[in-house]
């Protein structure tokens, strides 16, 4: 393919009912698409110059009770990035992985599974990655408060530490003794 | 004394003659724990480095916790750090010295709402010499160890005795932090705890959608 | 134990204190040059002085007692190396066998070895492997050179070849065997671990190998070690090719001449592999070693 | 002596291999180490059989924090995502959100921003081009290039207050204009620098021991690049010719010249060389720039900041960082604060996926330098 705009003739003739292709401003444009439809999408945009995978991310629409997946792509032949986005639903996420097409899709995917709990099914590593211990909401979505979670675990209230020890002398006596 | 202080420091040691002696070789020649734990650390090649030459006071990085005598936390600490911190503070040998870098060792500075990193550092391990500012700047560092080393001379900078005598205490704050069992506002409970394969998902999605139909 | 002489004895402890004095003194001022080198101030001169003292006043944990054993075996291996060094033309015991020196020099890395392999560390395990494999590399072009000096005096007295390169600067050997003053030069470079053989110890890559463990009063054990590795190594090259010295003072400026060197090319230099370090010193040390000793052949016959 | 109670040795061996396959922490806490990250290297002899990366020493959840936060208010988290580096995560936010906004910094203000960004450039470079010696054991030269580094945060200094995080850009331009004379001290700094070059070259770039080691060291192919995420210099050093400067311009780099050059070869010291090409380059840039700096406003009056509301959207914006293509990807739902702000920094795909095809069968020598040559900045993995 020599240009751009006859990747999008192209695209279009392929994926016309399963997908939308808009711009967005200047060398960026998005396309919209759903679950079903994402890995060979994907594929095809990678055979055709999209190579470079910049990012997988996550957003958490939680008034419309859905986690919006977007892929972040990157075209060195066209000078031009494109932004997939999926939505799936908040009950139960998962999304298939692009593990196979991209390797390090897979590092973003285990981050995405950590901080939001969408499910990768087929990649090979899900195990917390940035992390320590942890109990609580992936801390990403919405509906977590990170400020309450502080408070609670880390300070000295939450905590309920008590003072490292009881001083043996009243101070307050010292220190009048002094003075007089 | 209020009552409400919860950490106090044992300066009130005798020094004897011998261990004044000693700690004048131990201010003069002060190793450093070659330990970025935070952004901070940024500032320190420029403090060991050329301009400001942290050697002429006999000071200098040394590769591991067991040959070196001051550790610095260079900003902000994570959970998942503060156990490796732990971990090369009781490696290190006494005397030792531990300098907060910053504001974020001391109340949590521009992180101190959020999830990973923790507040007071003082809950966890001695502090000896705290400086402020966010990132301190070269001049600040220098002048922290300056005032470090009168204070071992005079043989005040004695956290390692305090964290030795109260060890019982620092160490349930450290597993109340560490060892959490429990969710705190709210356990996570994993839809796919079972891990399904990619088939019966697709298939399940597949009688989902023909269920809304 | 009739023959245990009160004298020597006292002479003895002396002789293992000016060794580690001199050995920290130039570690001190080596420090200073690689500061002025890379344009700082840099620390005091009897810096090495108080890290020693300091590392002694720490407290500090032991594995087990091989570790003890062998921190010992390997500074009084080393010690005993300096008593056959001679110093500006004394030698303390009576003799200064060159065999002897370097079938001594080895028993410290042994001790070292034995020492901090007992730690369990890895880091060090692979740091002492890196020292012994490094040994291979420089004591090859040594003993070469060594075997043409024995060759050529019919001794192996250290102290002969020093007086025999008294009367002038044209007798001292760096002239007379150039060749082999450059592959004593380069195993030098090697045998005290600084750049571009500092494998031992690269704290890039395996966190100061073989101090790794060492803490306190082990680690100042480790700096003693290095100061009387400092005095016989550099001892050594005096006595072989700078004509030794009559005087304590020129004899000590011509062992800091030495190691001024060696901090020298230390400072610019970064470090080779194990096996790049290893092959570059029997490619090129070894090179010149041989070459030396067949031209010292050619001269005798 | 009282020890933690979890007290185990430092040795065990792997559980699932039988043969004398060992763990070794590479990090946190190592001298070759750039920041606090980790590898668990599991060895055989010494030589790297598998490895596991130990991310989230950094972790600070900057990308939730942001969501509660006002849009200015985000500027004084932004620039600790990338420590050494910091302008580019300041202007790629800055351009999402006027991308969002739909408006456009003055000109004046994009020069500016160039200007900042090739400083910082060349800071980073120096600290990066330092770390290579540094794992090298070539430590004099690091100690040189950290005091040619000092000089231009001097310069950051006198322009915007800070030495390391300087919250300069602000959407709509920048907070301060270029103060009287700054513009002088700036060419002079870049003539010193350049002054410095052959010094560096003698030290770093023609030190037969420094090629001996980097040669052929952990080669990448342009195609692996790509498909890799590898960006910014290293693809460069493998022999593709791209740079979000030309690639995509933003800030005043439309209007600039820029020559970018691959050294090629892929391995290591292509690499390593890479980076002294583009610090001569930007050296270049920034003489160029400061020549057709504009008069003007330094930034759009956009009321007060504080109650700043963007419109509802979402935006990828990316600039061209000493290590890469720096991405911002924000979103907005019309609120003060924005919806989501994700990160994309450099150094993940190299520091967590490119490790799982380069260490295993190196020897541990080379792991510090591979770092160094890759330029991974362990912030910006775990953000």
């Amino acid at each position: 393919m020599k240009n751009f705009n006859e990747f999008i003739q192209k695209f279009n003739s392929f994926y016309q009912n399963k997908a939308g292709l808009t711009r967005k401003y200047k060398q960026q444009y998005q396309i919209v698409t759903g679950r079903d439809e994402l890995l060979g999408i994907l594929n095809w945009c990678k055979q055709n110059s999209f190579y470079h995978l910049a990012n997988i991310t996550c957003v958490d629409w939680i008034e419309d009770e859905e986690f919006e997946l977007v892929y972040n792509l990157w075209s060195y032949e066209f000078k031009v990035g494109c932004l997939f986005k999926i939505r799936i639903p908040r009950a139960k996420p998962w999304a298939p992985t692009a593990f196979e097409l991209w390797g390090q899709a897979q590092v973003y995917e285990q981050e995405i599974h950590e901080f939001f709990g969408v499910y990768f099914p087929g990649n090979p590593d899900l195990s917390s990655l940035f992390l320590h211990n942890w109990h609580d909401l992936p801390p990403l979505r919405k509906d977590f408060d990170p400020l309450e979670y502080s408070r609670q675990a880390y300070t000295v209230e939450g905590l309920g530490v008590k003072p490292e020890y009881e001083p043996e002398v009243e101070p307050e006596d010292n220190s009048e003794g002094r003075k007089s | 004394m209020n009552k409400n202080v919860y950490m106090t420091n044992l300066r009130d040691e005798r020094q004897n003659a011998w261990e004044g002696i000693l700690n004048y070789f131990r201010k003069r020649s002060m190793w450093m724990l070659y330990y970025c734990t935070g952004c901070g650390a940024v500032e320190l090649p420029p403090t060991m480095t050329t301009r400001f030459d942290m050697e002429r006071f006999g000071m200098g990085p040394m590769a591991t916790p067991r040959q070196a005598d001051l550790l610095l936390i260079t900003g902000y600490l994570s959970v998942k750090t503060l156990k490796r911190v732990i971990r090369s503070y009781e490696q290190m040998q006494d005397p030792k010295y531990l300098v907060g870098f910053g504001s974020c060792p001391i109340n949590g500075g521009i992180y101190w709402d959020t999830y990973p990193v923790i507040n007071h550092l003082e809950m966890f391990l001695p502090v000896d010499m705290s400086i402020a500012g966010c990132m301190p700047r070269p001049q600040a560092i220098l002048d922290s160890f300056e005032k470090l080393r009168d204070e071992i001379q005079e043989g005040k900078a004695v956290g390692y005795k305090r964290y030795e005598k109260h060890y019982d205490w620092y160490k349930a704050n450290q597993d109340k932090v560490l060892n959490r069992e429990e969710a705190i506002l709210q356990p996570w409970e994993d839809p796919f705890a079972d891990k399904p394969t990619l088939e019966a998902l697709q298939a399940e999605d597949k009688i989902e959608k023909g269920k809304d139909k | 134990m009739s023959n245990i002489n009160g004298l020597l004895t006292l002479k003895l402890i002396g002789f293992s204190f000016l060794s580690m004095s001199v050995g920290l003194l130039f570690m001190g001022l080596g420090r200073k040059v690689t500061a002025r080198i890379q344009r700082r101030l840099g620390p005091p001169f009897y810096q090495a002085f108080l890290d020693v003292f300091k590392a002694f006043s720490k407290s500090s944990i032991t594995h087990n007692y091989v570790m003890d054993l062998g921190m010992i075996m390997a500074l009084g291996g080393l010690i005993a190396t300096a008593f056959f060094i001679p110093f500006a033309g004394y030698a303390v015991l009576g003799s200064s066998s060159i065999v002897i020196i370097l079938y001594l020099m080895s028993i410290g890395y042994l001790g070292m070895a034995m020492g901090v392999s007992a730690s369990g560390n890895p880091n060090a395990t692979i740091g002492i492997s890196r020292a012994l494999a490094l040994m291979l590399g420089y004591e090859i072009p040594i003993v070469m050179i060594v075997l043409a000096m024995m060759l050529t005096y019919g001794s192996s007295d250290l102290l002969t070849f020093a007086t025999a390169q008294q009367g002038g600067f044209a007798n001292w050997h760096i002239f007379k065997y150039p060749l082999g003053f450059l592959a004593i030069e380069i195993s030098f470079q090697a045998m005290l671990g600084e750049a571009p053989y500092d494998h031992m110890i690269a704290p890039a890559e395996i966190a100061s190998g073989p101090m790794v463990e060492l803490s306190g009063k082990y680690l100042g054990i480790g700096f003693l070690l290095h100061a009387v590795q400092l005095y016989v190594e550099t001892g050594l090259i005096v006595n072989l090719f700078l004509g030794g010295a009559s005087t304590w003072y020129v004899f000590l400026l011509k062992q800091f001449a030495v190691y001024f060197t060696s901090m020298c090319i230390n400072a610019v230099m970064a470090r080779y592999r194990i096996e790049q370090g290893i092959a570059h010193l029997w490619k090129y040390a070894g090179t010149l070693a041989l070459l030396q000793l067949f031209i010292t052949r050619l001269g005798v016959f | 002596m009282y020890l933690p109670d979890g007290y185990t040795t430092l040795t065990k061996r792997a559980p699932k291999d039988d043969r004398e396959v060992y763990d070794l922490f590479f990090g946190p806490n190592h001298p070759g180490m750039h920041g606090n990250f980790g590898y668990v290297l599991e060895m055989e002899g010494t030589q790297i059989v598998r490895v596991r990366p130990n991310a989230g020493m950094l972790h600070r959840g900057f990308e939730k924090s942001m969501e509660n936060k006002r849009w200015v208010q985000n500027l004084s988290l932004i620039p600790r995502v990338c420590v050494p580096d910091p302008d580019p995560n300041e202007v790629a936010y800055c351009q999402a959100v006027e991308a969002i906004m739909g408006i456009e910094a003055p000109r004046r203000a994009r020069y500016i921003r160039s200007v900042v960004l090739e400083l910082s450039r060349l800071g980073s470079f120096l600290m990066g081009m330092g770390g290579v010696g540094g794992a090298l054991g070539h430590y004099s030269i690091m100690y040189l290039m950290m005091e040619s580094r000092d000089r231009i945060l001097d310069l950051f200094e006198e322009l915007t207050g800070g030495r390391v995080y300087h919250i300069y850009n602000i959407p709509g331009g920048v907070r301060r204009d270029i103060p009287p004379g700054w513009k002088q001290k700036v060419l002079d700094l870049v003539d010193h620098l350049e002054k410095r070059l052959p010094e560096y070259d003698r030290l770093l770039y023609e030190n037969p021991v420094v090629h001996t080691r980097l040669q052929g060291l952990a080669p990448l192919s342009a195609e692996e690049a790509i498909t890799s995420g590898i960006v910014g210099p290293n693809l460069r050093a493998s022999g593709v010719k791209a740079d979000v400067r030309v690639d995509a311009p933003y800030a005043a780099y439309d209007e600039i010249e820029v020559n970018i050059e691959c050294s090629g070869g892929g391995d290591a010291l292509a690499r390593a060389v890479q980076v002294r090409m583009d610090y001569l380059e930007a050296i270049r840039i920034i003489r160029r720039l400061l020549a057709k700096i504009p008069d003007g406003d330094f930034k759009l009056d956009l009321g007060n900041l504080m109650k700043l509301k963007v419109p509802a959207g979402d935006a990828y914006s990316k600039v061209e960082s000493s290590k890469g293509e720096f991405g911002y990807y924000v979103v907005s739902n019309g609120g003060m604060k924005p919806y989501r702000v994700s990160v994309r920094g450099p150094s993940l795909p190299a520091g967590l996926y490119l490790c799982h095809k380069h260490l295993p069968g190196m020897k541990i020598d080379d792991v510090a330098v591979w770092m160094a040559t890759l330029a991974i900045c362990p912030p910006d993995i775990d953000r």
